[in-house]
């Protein structure tokens, strides 16, 4: 171990699209690892998103010679490519998005379970089971893993209130423009909905613009994704609910994973899962996981615009949970459970 | 029968076609939905397909002298960019916003000199640029939103009227972008420029020989479509407030498609300013009128396909019985 | 099948096509005998050019019968038509620009070995070909890079090798020199021995006295008369081609050395070369002179116009221009100098083929010229366009019509007039006549000759002999890139022979 | 010179420029990082970039043609998706390769007919069957990935040889692809078809005018095109085992690219095979070699568009050059 830890590793890091404020958060707190750990770190990925091009940018870090690949897998065809490189040594970590049958930890959400929180929450918001009306439920990218997974348990939780019709899921374009179109549409076909409910980062920002144009709309707002634009919305109460999923745990703990397997020769070449959690935001209330400091609406926004902030709030999280990562490592059926 | 003789029959515009293949859209929907014809809606639906509906109105300038630019997506993201980050630093908002508007006629000034220098067409080159500009974007932005939140910013006119907050009864954006169809439709077919625009894209060979300085004109075209990006950027910024590292990455083919609908052929020598905003409407009448009837995602994506066939058809079906009767 | 339509081998009747307003054809009724050569005459837009189109299947006739060969057709394709053993060569040639010359003379009818194109096979058949028309051309050169009178030329072969039993020629020669229509003539005379018909479609009067053993004249898309040859003479055919209109004709020039000795140089050429046809020209043209340039095919006459206009980069010499020397030779500073190019390729350099004959006229004034305001009016145009279509007679239903809807001869008018609008004071005239109707010719002479009295100055190249020593005041003889010689007041086979010796 | 006399110069061929533009960049990766010219590694990076060279290769016939496919990358999905789930279904695997094939011909066919009924370019139809091929796609799989994983599957000759598990010195898929380049350099250069494809491209109307069927070889150009993605599309299932509902969403512009760097240009006449595979190895050279260099993401979009550039501006220089001399 001490000669391991001598050489400067090199780690590699890939994101499937870049330029995505949600995915940069992830990128700044995976580079604070690097520094915290001192190691190397490449950070890559394809212009735009598809699995096939981000599967040949990791082989290209693996034939480059990095020691370990920390990498999202929004496509199940990534799968037999990722196990030739681990099979051939290079052990590989997951976030964000889960390749079923990867022979290594997943780090990221359980994404049904989330689903399920952000319907329960919308749910309650409008009246719970006994609840009467429309919801409007948008995917910007219908066939994306995640965003199935996110969809299933939005749908189960509101499947509690048999009075609720469900309107869609609409397909609401991830374009930032295209999905304000998409949701002013759907406002105004259904101008009597209780709520809009999206599973994508541009939705709650739309979803706020939209409600605040329409003087009569009183529709709950909820989605997911902190950006400065949805925490916005939630500020000037057009919009209620966003779920975050924890971008600084989802970059730090797949590079901490790595460096501690690749120095101290931990096995890590199996499927597991390492639960990045997920923070409850409404614009009174700030549910952060793993029990960590409560955080007030302004402390959160401060955060979202500040790296420095941000590292120093989850500095016990780093001690703490990501550091004992060993301990937490689940079994992966856990994630969609 | 005598040359210049008009004939007597009324003559439909060239646009005919193309308008008749809308009003069959709004017709389905609206039979469909009522409400989606109330004219609140249909103006917001407008609004809301304005930036690339003004973006299509320029690309036919670049069709019609048979050339395509790839890279205008990008010029208008990093414009907007510019003008963003002008503001934050604190720079005047007038100021950012020419600055902004500047950066894109430079980048298009770039596009136009590297394929008159590098004697490629333009899609070739824009295929580079195009990279250039939005990883320009990306360093400038650090990857991240550029979101001017100050209160002095965004309470100044420019946001306020753009993003709304101002009530006009037609959305400000909305005026502004047909008033500049106005003028891009008056400079193509009114100006010496246009004109030469036209001959470039008729036979570039003969028309050097007629003495037009092609090259000046399509360096001016290129900064042209530049300009209007970023003026397409200025607008973005204000009407959604914020500019993200992805604004502008699929604008390419909707702002594309609405020209070729709108009834501009992509062999150059003709082009119709006001055949792309019908065309970018009707780009605008398909995503929203699926999301109106409230098609299911999964399902979506095929109507889309559908619709647009359905929609080129009648335009098509139009457009040959017109020929034949004139 | 009755006995007449034996020795007929087409029997046309009540043949008609309209294109919108127009009549190409109205009621045509003709009958040709087999194994002859009929020349088929008549003015621009005649209907000569929709008449050889129908008969080869391209165009399809709104009425009346056609029977080729004792068999009768409604209507027939390109397909039929070339069952039928016709071949066509077109006046606007049908080439693929972008292909070498062998892809060009096989258009779906390459032979194969296997499923494999066979060129070597192609070739052995293409060679003699080439030989007996004076093509010299490499087969695997692009058709788009090589010289107008070579597409020609191609184009004859390409129909040739396909030894059609009825030759449809429309126009082969405009864009041949002497050397080169005479070898075609003499090819084309020996035609009907081995049991080919031919339709010789031409404006040069000469050529088709020299060749055709029955004349066909056409007007307004009928018949006006169709006599053996024998029976015919040159102003009777004249007489036909015009109808009531009064046929003109032009006067021989006589030139002497030092009329325009004294005169102004418009234009003075010192050893120019571009490196590749023209290598060491010197001329010069004086106010009010008009100069013809001589030579052969390849001799660099063709590119020296368009050299001087700055259409292909100089690389050596000096150009004066009205006493000023010209160091940036480009097509936009000879605009702007008053300088005009009429180019031999109408349809590639020439025109905007989609667009309509106004757009056309105004290329130059509005285009290159800069003249008037930023705004353009279109009606203006229009207006001044009505003018120049009245000044050359074209025959076109409106100023609004798509030029390339014109009559061959009736688009060469439109590149001509195009420039009438900045009255150049130098013309660069580059083989102007072709397809031009006898009619038309002369108007242009006129024409010419009365820019030229207005004290500027042409330069005249032409691939007809007799036009340049018809119009020309003194002819420079250009041969392998280089001027030779000038010469004055010569006749036409004193001058052909110049150029060959 | 005589005529057909053959040149004494010894004549580079047409692809000269686009092969010094790739050495030149391998050259530049290779003096950074060494291990790049690894045999192993390079033949890994060609076997990445095999199936877009593929279609790269093919759409070049339409480019031949003076067309554009925009629908490609969908007709390979759902190819894809047809002989995945039929083999999920117990269809044995070659009967299920044969119905991908056939599928991706079939929507290949509808394109052809379309665009020869309608009488609109291929664009203008493909803008819509895009859209209604990945919609079909999103339904058939449900909006999921189609992963054949029995052991039955996975363990057919088909998956294996494809997905490398039977270890060839070459990967097989590589060897499969150059056989295909071989066939279409040989259809477009040298058979009667090849030759009506390029003369349709040069003159449309010469071409009706000489009797080519010209609707039949569109259709049929269009169906080559949909049957050459379809084996694109079962060569991806073998290689990577699992088709997502993304797969081949953006192959549009790099496979475009790769044809037109390759020196195919867009306005129809003229087209080159090669060149193609070479302009697909430019453009992976280019992906893999920023990875190699260790550029950092922001960087890279940037870097990409100017080695664009860069290596565009190689090709050119070589080529004027080359026509100067000649
Ligand atoms: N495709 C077309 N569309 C419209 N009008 C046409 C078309 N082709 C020919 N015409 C018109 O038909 C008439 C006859 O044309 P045609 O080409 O047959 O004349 P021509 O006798 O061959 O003349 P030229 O000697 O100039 O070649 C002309 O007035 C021409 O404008
Ligand atoms: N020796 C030859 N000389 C001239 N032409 C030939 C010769 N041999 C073949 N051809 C031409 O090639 C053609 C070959 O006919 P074939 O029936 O093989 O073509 P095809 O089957 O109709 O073509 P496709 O399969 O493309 O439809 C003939 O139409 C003929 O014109
Ligand atoms: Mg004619
Ligand atoms: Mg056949």
């Amino acid at each position: 171990p001490a000669q391991a830890a001598q050489k400067r590793l090199t780690i590699g890091f890939v994101v499937h699209v870049i330029g995505n404020p949600f995915i940069q958060q992830i990128v700044e707190a995976a580079q604070m690892a690097a520094r915290d750990l001192n190691v190397k770190l490449l950070v890559t990925g394809p212009a735009g998103a598809e699995g096939d091009a981000q599967l040949t940018a990791v082989q290209n870090l693996a034939a480059s010679g990095v020691d370990g690949i920390a990498t999202s897998v929004p496509a199940a065809s990534m799968v037999k490519g990722l196990n030739t490189i681990i099979k051939a040594g290079t052990p590989i970590v997951m976030f964000n998005g889960l390749g079923e049958g990867v022979n290594g930890p997943y780090v990221g959400e359980k994404s049904v379970e989330s689903g399920r929180l952000l319907g329960k929450m919308v749910l309650e918001k409008i009246g719970g089971t006994t609840a009467k009306g429309d919801v409007i439920v948008g995917n910007c990218y219908p066939g994306f893993p995640v965003l199935e997974n996110r969809q299933r348990g939005v749908l189960e939780s509101l499947a509690k209130a048999s009075g609720v019709k469900i309107i869609g899921p609409s397909d609401v374009k991830v374009d930032s423009a295209a999905n304000f179109a998409a949701w002013q549409g759907l406002l105004a076909a259904n101008p009597k909905a209780l709520a809009m409910v999206g599973l994508c980062a541009p939705d709650v920002e739309s979803i706020g613009k939209v409600n605040a144009a329409a003087k009569s709309s009183s529709a709950i707002g909820g989605g997911y994704d902190l950006t400065i634009g949805n925490l916005e919305a939630l500020a000037n109460g057009t919009a209620h609910i966003s779920l975050g999923q924890t971008p600084f745990v989802q970059g730090y703990l797949p590079v901490q994973v790595l460096v501690d397997s690749i120095r101290n020769k931990i096995k890590i070449n199996k499927p597991g899962f390492l639960d990045s959690g997920t923070e409850i935001v409404t614009a009174t209330k700030v549910i952060e996981p793993f029990g960590s400091a409560p955080l007030t609406f302004k402390a959160l926004q401060k955060m979202s615009a500040s790296k420095a902030v941000t590292r120093k709030y989850y500095d016990p999280i780093v001690k703490g949970y990501i550091k004992d990562w060993q301990k937490n490592l689940k079994p992966i059926a856990d994630e969609s459970a | 029968m005598s040359a210049g003789a008009k004939s007597r029959r009324v003559k439909l515009p060239e646009e005919a076609s193309v308008i008749f293949a809308l009003l069959v859209l709004v017709g389905i929907v609206g039979a469909l939905r009522p409400t989606f014809l109330k004219p609140e809606n249909l103006l917001n639906l407008a609004a809301s397909y304005s930036i690339s509906a003004l973006l299509a109105g320029c690309i036919v300038y670049l069709l019609s002298m048979g050339e395509i630019d790839l890279s205008f997506g990008w010029i208008l993201n990093l414009s907007a960019v510019v003008a963003g980050l002008s503001m934050i630093a604190g720079v005047p908002v007038w100021i950012a916003i020419i600055l902004g508007i500047g950066a894109g006629g430079f980048m298009g000034a770039i596009n136009g000199v590297l394929t008159v220098v590098m004697r490629l067409p333009l899609i070739i080159v824009t295929l580079g640029t195009a990279s250039i500009f939005q990883g320009l974007s990306l360093i400038s932005n650090k990857s991240g939103s550029v979101v001017p939140t100050e209160k002095k910013l965004t309470e100044n006119i420019f946001f306020r009227v753009l993003g709304g907050d101002i009530e006009t009864p037609v959305p400000f954006i909305l005026i502004f972008v047909v008033f500049a169809f106005l003028v891009l439709h008056l400079t193509l077919h009114k100006t010496r420029f246009g004109y030469r625009i036209l001959a470039i894209g008729s036979n570039p060979e003969a028309a050097r020989l007629a003495g037009i300085p092609t090259k000046k004109i399509k360096i001016l075209t290129c900064t042209l479509m530049g300009v209007v990006s970023g003026i397409g950027g200025i607008l973005f910024l204000g009407f959604r407030g914020a500019v993200d590292p992805s604004t502008g990455a699929n604008l390419l083919l909707p702002v594309v498609a609405a020209a070729i609908i709108g009834g501009t052929p992509l062999s150059g020598g003709a082009g119709t300013v006001w055949g792309s905003l019908i065309g970018a409407l009707i780009v605008g009448v398909i995503g929203v009128g699926i999301v109106f009837l409230g098609i299911d995602a999964v399902w979506s994506t095929l109507v889309t396909g559908l619709v647009i066939i359905f929609a080129i058809g009648v335009d098509q079906i139009v457009r040959v019985r017109k020929n034949r009767a004139s | 099948m009755n006995t007449q339509s034996v020795h007929n081998v087409i029997s046309v009747r009540g043949l008609s096509k309209r294109y919108g307003g127009v009549k190409a054809l109205n009621g045509l009724d003709l009958d040709l005998a087999a194994n002859k050569v009929h020349a088929i005459v008549g003015e621009n837009g005649a209907g000569k050019s929709t008449f050889m189109k129908i008969l080869s299947g391209g165009v399809t006739p709104d009425e009346g019968s056609i029977e080729v060969m004792g068999e009768k057709f409604s209507s027939f394709t390109v397909q039929s038509a070339s069952k039928l053993g016709i071949g066509i060569m077109y006046q606007e040639l049908r080439l693929f620009q972008h292909r070498d010359v062998l892809t060009n003379l096989f258009p779906d009818r390459e032979m194969r070995i296997g499923p494999f194109i066979a060129r070597k096979k192609m070739a052995q058949i293409a060679l003699p070909v080439f030989k007996s028309i004076g093509l010299d051309v490499p087969l695997d050169r692009i058709v788009g890079e090589v010289p107008l009178s070579d597409q020609q030329l191609i184009e004859l072969a390409r129909v040739l090798i396909e030894k059609p039993k009825l030759l449809i020629l429309d126009e082969p020669t405009s864009a041949l020199n002497a050397r080169e229509s005479k070898r075609l003539l003499d090819l084309v005379k020996a035609l009907p021995a081995q049991g080919t018909t031919v339709l010789y479609v031409s404006h040069r009067l000469d050529e088709v006295f020299a060749v055709a053993d029955h004349i066909t004249v056409m007007r307004n898309g009928s018949l006006v008369f169709s006599k053996p040859t024998t029976e015919l003479d040159i102003p009777t055919v004249i007489g036909g081609i015009v109808g009531e209109k009064a046929a003109s004709s032009i006067a021989k020039k006589t030139g002497s050395a030092d009329l325009y000795a004294s005169a102004e140089k418009v234009l003075e050429v010192k050893n120019l070369s571009n490196g590749k046809q023209v290598l060491d020209i010197s001329l010069n043209v004086a106010a009010g002179e008009i100069v013809g340039v001589a030579g052969l095919i390849g001799s660099g006459a063709d590119e020296l116009l368009e050299t001087l206009f700055g259409a292909r980069p100089k690389v050596a010499g000096t150009v004066t221009v009205q006493g000023v020397e010209k160091t940036h030779l480009s097509p936009q500073n000879s605009v702007r100098d008053g300088v005009a190019l009429i180019p031999a390729d109408r349809k590639r350099v020439g025109l905007m083929l989609e667009r309509t004959v106004s757009d056309n006229l105004s290329h130059i004034s509005v285009g290159g010229y800069k003249k008037g305001t930023v705004l353009i009016s279109y009606k203006g145009l229009a207006a001044a366009a009505m003018k120049i279509v009245d000044k050359f007679a074209i025959k076109t239903e409106s100023v609004q019509v798509r030029v390339g809807n014109l009559s061959g001869g009736n688009q060469q008018k439109v590149v001509i007039g195009k420039w009438l609008e900045i009255s150049p004071g130098l013309v660069l005239l580059d083989d102007p006549t072709r397809g031009v109707d006898i009619g038309a010719k002369v108007e242009l002479f006129r024409l010419v000759r009365e820019i030229a009295a207005e004290g500027k100055g042409i330069l005249f190249r032409s691939t007809e002999i007799s036009e340049l020593t018809t119009l020309c005041d003194r002819i420079v003889v250009v041969k392998d890139g280089v001027s030779t010689r000038e010469v004055i007041g010569v006749d036409d086979g004193e001058l052909i022979k110049l150029i060959n010796e």
